[in-house]
């Protein structure tokens, strides 16, 4: 049994294969890396010229730096809130997931978070939004919603940091005992002396499960308080009561969608088939379908509630996205966003790697739409209609929307090339439990398997 | 106490704009060039906006010069993250552009759209910058901006009365707009001070705030006979 | 020598001033005619060129600050307090960062003057 | 703007921003050599005159260390109260303007073109200036003012006088001849300008005249309306405007009737036939000097509605109102008298006042007599004659770029034998001149400016208020030197301009004392007592033309008029008059063609669109403006677009109307038929010009909600 395991380990790991030169992987993180740099390339521009090099304008200014950011921040609850709710439900077949779900969601708020210091004008003033004692006794103005996202991204970020480092720890382990030379050290080092001793697994196990309970209402507060940027204020259309779930929906959303197209690339890729397997996709796709009618709802009732009231300025914007300049996003991203989703995700042929990506894909668009078409059309039909504006995103503003792709992605190469994507111990931990499932319906015997603390056989090597 | 305020009489107005260059004058506010102001990048702090109503021929037209409305519950102020903009004991909704970082919440939350942006450096091509008023600074690129009610004229004022120990008068402080108008549509004052010459034309029936439903409560004060719809108000 | 001599704006405006060049020929003229510095100062009064000095005290122009001094002298702060003892300087040096803001705030609490960001920031 | 240049790597880039926002700035303090008037940092006021137009404002700059920061109106003058215009606002923008002329300059190139131009001493330029003006025969000596001071144009006058040649031509207000020739039908042979009381008039018709926009006098226009609508003063006055173009008077007017254009003299016809037949007179009435101009019977209110376009209801009231008016005024010219007819609308207008007991009242109509003694000639009477060759001397005025493309001005200049331009910039005029000899600014020089249109003579003075930046001279005192090098010191004995302009003030003004010229001088400006406007016995009949010119079938009417911002075109190189929206379209840094609703359905043109306008003259093409208040069968377009040259802000940037109008005239004057050419309108593709509030070019396909949807959309 033990030996089957290892066998099985040692498959994985292998398809992982993170000792060997892969050129894939290799030729994918260049050629990112390389679009990352455009990224770089534009804000430099920006920061030598100043701001207007942006398309943004009076009165629509804010644009496609704050789109993109509420984008990121949107992808980044792929992650971690999913799979720390189905760590928490106890669903068997996140195993495969959790780790590449969470590497995204750390990335994706690494490039996210870039975007706020990205779109300020005085970008090298930051630290003004910090709250470090000063002599000239001055301080943030915690009133902002501006400093609720500072703080909850900070929290996001930190947490998710622990959440995707913590489980880390076993398979740096097996890593380290699985190498030589350098490798063996620098994996050791990540591994933090652990040897898998039953107190480092209840610590862990401890640690995880308060992370995972800890990390949900955090996520939840994060895209919420990314909303109120937009509900707090007195703009047309921005000011909505459901903002803070809608936003959330969305995020998970999009989250999602990111997720599905990452492992469907793993898959295909590295060959990952059996683990990242059609049952995964199923249920993940199940969710996504779930997500998918939420977000429908939420959409519909949002300007439902709009139209009936038909409040001057805000009939003003509404109309606007149905039937005026921005009709062709808007429907776009309703079709998109639902429509394709609705018609493919109930089906079971529709939850296979291949549908579910490129339904994943236009989701990715529609989600970036619908941020777009929230900030802008409200942007463009202030109350006073003298001042009405017009916005057309510069090349240097897609620039860095593009390069911030790249920079993602590039970072969820390197990721990849160094760290085992699927987590070996939780996947062998999973087998342990079915084994030990299997085995005690064989027997027929007393139930005597303790599946609460599970005991990696042979110490991880 | 001081509520600096100014009444707006809107009857009056000819739209002839004075005002507008008097302020760009006044506070060093940059021209920004054509294909700047093509992107909607004009920098006035003081507009004055036109309704056009009705049909040929049956066509009227009203004049509405529409600055910082120094709200007294501004929904800018809240929502800056580092106090750039804040309200003043005296009522007023002040701008401080060193300590602007440039997110441009503020004027997205302005219902009245009157925050301008210093998208880049201004340019004052020699010899125009000999014209710049040494009481107010010269915004740098990444700042946002806007009428101040011409605080250096009220900071001005408040130390001449200083100097000659004495109570700041009612029309000793003129903001630069109300020295150009030769129609005298502005009258800046104390709201608090009963006597004020603003004070009581702000208590004309004729008085109404614009987006008064928004509860913004303005220091500007506008006399019009009736609020223009701002939905049909575009033409 | 009171600085107010030849600084003569500072009671009555925004900036202490320079004196006119004449003004600090007609004395030297008296005083140390001979000094290397001074001999350059003559020099420069008779090309016609007006004298550029470097700004020691400058307030850097994104910190948007207006000062008046008359309202400091007024207030009765002495020039000492902000450019130091200038009278035993050869080459005048900056002794405070007036470009440190917690430094003129300080000394604003200290005295009770505003600390209304407007009272210095337009 | 910054182009900016995809070279440099983003590293480097966004490292030496970061750098050069810590870097400290090294900053200078200038230390003068001899002692500067006014304290370091504070400020002086001193009194000035704008010269950005003939109205002669008092002004008052804010000097500060020798730099004029600001200019505001002298509260207590009595032209403009203490107010300004947008143009005069942006009268530091002459003075500071980064394109003006800084030296004396002459041609070696061909004129026409920006060409080499060589700096020379003023010495130099004044004698190449006399030689040239001693070499002309004096009948070929055209000098051409811009009448911005009746003072300089006196020593002109004086200047050609003793030359043998004739009188200098004048620019002025577009309307202004026209106006002088229906006044003099009235009051007899003359010079005199009607003048308006309109501060005190009660209810005030105005019958042409866009008078807030520009005009004589706009700023005392809208302080008198302020006046007019003030609470203060008990009954809130009304103001009718009868303009075909809607103006920013039209739009601030309490009623606007679009009349078509041409047609406004029939309209006053028709009010006058009614106040006579309605028993609307009143005690003083004019009425039989009324019917002595106009002997035939008025037309009915019917006909004069068909005619005009003006519903006869609207007719019948105006003229009920006007005839129960404690004080009312009509005011005439303007726009109506810039067409082929003017004169008569003109007459026909200023004559209801004769009706309602309007002259020489308060709230009434007086005259504003022409500047003390001297001749002077219409610009038009040059045009009119045959030139061949010939010396131009052109003083403050750009008769290239001002006058229409059909009265041959570039043609003249190209072939006279030589030009001398007095003026400030390489204007389109200073491009054809062999001498260019640079002038003060108008806060620099000394300021002497005899307002015109306004009832009570008034003389604004001022002394120069700040050193002049460059090396640059008062036109006066440039007169004065050519007067000395052309051996003319007995028609010209000052050795400085102020000497000169307080002689002719003298003469004129003084009671012997000598003292109203200093108090004028110190108090910014003199005012005399209003000169009586004392009515005939008996008028003449009128005869000149009265039908309203026609264009062809298919056609529309070119209304040509001055913006506010640009005036003339003046105003074009100043970056906040380009900057500034223009109040009724929202138009920056470009001229526009203001195209009824009607007009713009047929075609399909929306707003910023470029459109091609084709006159028998020629083309321009500029983009629309679909105005609801722009009359179908009509484009207006504003004069000052479309400058070759007059410094980097004016240059290449929107076009000229002028090219459009040929050689007419207004029948019976000289004056240029600025109104009524017959256009055809093309849409030539879409365009991009600055609009403020850029969506507002869009307004009609702003979706307003289902509510205003069910009732066919409202905007």
């Amino acid at each position: 049994m033990t030996n089957d395991l290892q066998e099985r380990e040692n498959r994985l790991v292998g398809r992982l294969s993170l000792d060997r030169f892969r050129p894939g992987l290799v030729v994918g993180a260049g050629l990112t890396g390389l679009v990352a740099l455009v990224f770089f390339y534009a804000w430099g521009i920006q920061l030598r010229d100043g701001i207007g090099v942006a398309g943004i304008n009076r009165p629509v200014f804010w644009g496609v730096y704050i789109t993109t950011f509420v984008f990121w921040i949107g992808i980044s609850h792929a992650g971690t809130l999913i799979s720390a709710i189905l760590r928490v439900t106890g669903a068997e077949w996140r195993r495969p997931v959790t780790r590449c779900a969470e590497a995204i969601t750390l990335f994706a708020l690494s490039v996210g978070g870039l975007f706020p210091i990205l779109h300020m004008g005085r970008a090298w003033k930051v630290y003004f939004m910090l709250p470090i004692p000063n002599s000239r006794g001055l301080w943030p103005n915690f009133r902002s919603p501006l400093m609720w996202d500072a703080a909850a991204i900070t929290a996001y970020i930190v947490g998710s940091f622990l959440y995707l480092s913590l489980p880390l720890i076993p398979d740096m382990a097996i890593l380290r005992d699985r190498s030589k030379g350098w490798r063996r050290r620098v994996f050791g080092l990540f591994a933090l002396g652990w040897q898998g001793s039953a107190q480092q697994w209840r610590s862990l196990e401890s640690g995880i499960k308060v992370m995972a309970v800890v990390i949900i209402p955090l996520a939840v507060s994060v895209h919420t308080i990314v909303s109120w940027d937009f509900a707090m204020t007195q703009v047309p259309m921005w000011t909505s009561t459901i903002f803070g779930p809608y936003f959330v929906v969305g995020a998970i959303y999009s989250g999602i969608a990111m997720l599905m197209i990452a492992m469907a690339l793993l898959r295909w890729g590295m060959d990952l088939g059996d683990y990242l397997s059609d049952k995964v996709f199923n249920n993940l796709g199940l969710l996504f379908c779930a997500m998918t009618l939420a977000w429908g709802y939420f959409t519909f009732a949002e300007h439902l509630t709009v139209w009936y009231a038909n409040e001057v300025a805000e009939a003003r914007v509404l109309w606007s996205r149905f039937t005026g300049k921005w009709a062709g996003p808007f429907w776009t991203m309703v079709i998109v966003n639902f429509v394709i989703p609705i018609c493919v995700l109930p089906f079971r042929w529709g939850r296979k790697p291949l549908p579910t990506a490129l339904v994943s894909l236009g989701v990715l668009v529609g989600m970036w739409l619908e941020r777009f078409l929230i900030i802008v059309p409200s942007l463009e039909l202030p109350r006073l209609a003298y001042t009405l504006g017009d916005y057309t995103p510069s090349s240097i503003e897609l620039m860095v929307l593009i390069g911030s792709v790249g920079l993602f992605a590039f970072f969820y190469f390197a990721f990849t090339m160094n760290v085992p994507i699927i987590s070996v111990w939780e996947v062998r931990e999973g087998w342990e439990h079915e084994n030990s499932h299997s085995g005690a319906a064989a027997a027929a015997a007393a139930p005597q398997t303790d599946a609460r603390t599970p005991e990696p056989a042979g110490g991880g090597s | 106490m001081t509520r600096w305020g100014m009444v707006v009489d809107t009857d009056r107005c000819t739209g002839c704009e004075a005002c507008v260059v008097a302020c760009a004058e006044e506070n060093n506010v940059q021209t920004v060039g054509e294909e700047e102001a093509k992107k909607g990048r004009a920098m006035h702090w003081l507009r004055i906006e036109r309704a056009v109503e009705g049909t040929f021929p049956e066509v009227s037209v009203k004049f509405r010069p529409v600055m910082c409305q120094q709200c007294g519950e501004a929904p800018c102020e809240p929502v800056c993250p580092v106090y750039a903009t804040y309200h003043t004991d005296e009522g007023l909704n002040a701008m401080v552009y060193s300590r602007c970082v440039g997110t441009r919440f503020c004027a997205n939350n302005c219902p009245y759209t009157v925050r301008t942006f210093n998208w880049f450096d201004p340019e004052f091509p020699e010899p125009l910058d000999r014209q710049l008023n040494p009481d107010v600074s010269v915004r740098v690129d990444g700042v946002m901006e806007k009428c101040t009610f011409c605080v250096q004229r009220i900071k001005e004022g408040q130390r001449t009365a200083k100097g000659e120990d004495r109570d700041v008068e009612d029309g000793d402080i003129q903001p630069a707009c109300a020295s150009a108008c030769a129609a005298q549509v502005f009258t800046f004052g104390d709201l608090e001070d009963p006597e004020s010459k603003a004070a009581k034309l702000s208590k004309s029936p004729r008085a109404r705030h614009l987006l008064a439903d928004l509860g913004t409560l303005p220091g500007v004060i506008y006399l019009e006979d009736q609020e223009w719809n701002p939905g049909t108000d575009v033409s | 020598m009171p600085c107010n001599r030849c600084h003569t704006g500072v009671e009555r405006g925004p900036v202490a001033g320079l004196p006119p060049v004449s003004l600090c020929v007609r004395c030297h003229k008296r005083f140390i005619p001979e000094h290397p510095e001074i001999v350059k100062l003559v020099e420069m009064y008779e090309s016609g060129e007006p004298i550029r000095w470097r700004k020691i005290n400058a307030m850097p122009p994104a910190a948007a600050v207006q000062f008046h001094h008359a309202a400091h002298i007024k207030a009765a702060v002495a020039c000492e307090t902000c450019h130091g003892d200038v009278s035993n300087m050869t080459l005048a040096v900056r002794v405070v960062n007036t470009a440190d803001m917690g430094w003129c705030v300080d000394c604003h609490v200290e005295n009770e003057a505003s600390i209304d960001c407007l009272t210095c920031h337009h | 703007m910054k182009r900016r240049t995809f070279l440099k790597t983003s590293a480097l880039a966004a490292g030496a921003s970061l750098l050069q926002s810590c870097a400290e700035d090294e900053q200078y303090l200038v230390q003068p050599l001899e002692r500067q008037p006014g304290r370091p940092g504070v400020s002086r006021w001193l009194n000035s005159v704008c010269g950005q137009c003939q109205a002669g404002c008092g002004t008052r700059i804010r000097i500060v260390d020798g730099d004029a920061r600001k200019i505001e109106g002298q509260p207590d003058h009595p032209i403009n109260h203490g107010g300004l215009c947008a143009l005069g606002q942006a009268g530091l923008q002459d003075h500071y303007n980064p394109d003006r002329v800084r030296t004396p300059l002459t041609r070696s190139g061909s004129r026409g073109s920006a060409g080499p131009l060589e700096e020379l001493a003023w010495h130099d330029g004044l004698a190449q200036a006399a030689r040239a003006i001693a070499a002309a025969s004096p009948e070929s000596l055209y000098v051409v003012s811009g009448g911005r001071s009746a003072y300089v144009d006196a020593l002109l006058a004086r200047l050609t006088q003793a030359l043998g040649a004739a009188p200098p031509a004048i620019g002025q207000v577009p309307g202004a001849e026209t106006e002088r020739a229906a006044l003099a039908r009235i009051l007899g042979p003359g010079r005199a300008l009607p003048a308006y009381d309109i501060a005190a008039a009660d209810y005030v018709l105005s019958i042409g005249p866009a008078f807030l926009d520009r005009g004589h006098q706009p700023v005392q226009g809208t302080w008198a309306m302020a006046q007019v609508r003030s609470a203060t003063a008990g009954r809130r006055g009304k103001l009718v405007q009868a303009e075909a173009r809607m103006s920013q008077t039209a739009a601030f007017a309490d009623e606007w009737l679009p009349i078509r254009p041409g047609t406004e003299g029939v309209l006053a016809r028709a009010i006058a036939g009614a106040l006579a037949e309605g028993g609307l007179l009143r005690e003083g009435s004019q009425a039989a000097l009324y019917s002595q101009l106009f002997p035939a019977a008025a037309p009915s209110i019917e006909e004069a509605a068909a005619t005009c376009d003006v519903p006869a209801p609207t007719i019948a009231r105006l003229a009920a109102e006007l005839g129960r008016a404690d004080r009312p005024l009509v005011l005439a010219g303007g726009s109506a008298a810039l067409t082929r007819n003017g004169e008569f609308s003109t007459l026909a207008a200023l004559a209801i006042n004769l009706l309602l007991a309007g002259f020489d009242r308060e709230g009434g109509v007086s005259v504003s007599e022409p500047a003390a003694g001297y001749d002077f000639r219409d610009l038009g009477e040059i045009e009119a004659g045959a030139r061949s060759g010939g010396t131009y001397v052109v003083v403050e005025a750009d008769p290239v770029h001002t006058r229409p493309e059909g009265r041959g001005w570039r043609e003249a200049l190209s072939a006279a034998e030589s030009v001398i331009v007095l003026g400030s910039f390489i204007d389109e005029t200073a491009l054809y001149a062999d001498v260019l000899l640079p002038l003060h600014s108008d806060i620099e020089r000394f300021g002497a400016v005899e307002a015109s249109g306004i009832a009570r003579p008034t003389v604004s003075l001022a002394r120069s208020a700040v050193a002049p930046l460059y090396d640059t001279r008062h036109p006066g005192e440039i007169v004065l030197a050519l007067g000395a090098a052309l051996d003319q010191r007995d028609a010209l004995p000052w050795d400085s301009f102020d000497a000169a302009a307080q002689a002719a003030f003298d003469a004129r003004y003084d009671d012997g004392t000598g003292g109203a010229w200093s108090q004028a001088l110190d108090g910014g400006a003199f005012q005399a007592e209003r000169a009586e406007a004392v009515l005939p016995e008996k008028l003449a009949a009128f005869d000149g033309p009265e039908p309203p010119a026609s264009t062809a079938d298919g056609e529309l009417t070119l209304v040509l008029f001055e913006s506010a911002k640009y005036g003339d075109g003046r105003g074009a190189n100043k970056p906040w008059l380009q900057e500034l929206p223009d109040t009724m379209t929202t138009f920056m840094w470009s001229s526009w063609a203001e195209i009824s609703v009607a007009d713009s359905q047929t075609q399909g043109i929306r707003t910023g669109d470029l459109v091609e306008i084709r006159s028998a003259q020629g083309k321009i093409t500029v983009p629309a403006a679909v105005r609801p208040g722009a009359r179908p069968g009509t484009v207006a377009v504003p004069l000052g677009g479309g400058y070759t040259d007059y410094g980097r802000y004016a240059a290449e940037r929107g076009e000229n109307p002028l090219a459009l109008v040929g050689a007419e005239t207004v029948a019976g004057t000289t004056a240029a038929a600025l109104v009524g050419t017959g256009v055809s309108l093309r849409r030539v593709g879409p365009g991009d010009p600055a609009i403020y509030g850029r969506g507002l070019r869009d307004a009609e396909q702003i979706p307003t909600g289902w509510a205003s949807m069910a009732k066919g959309g409202d905007h």
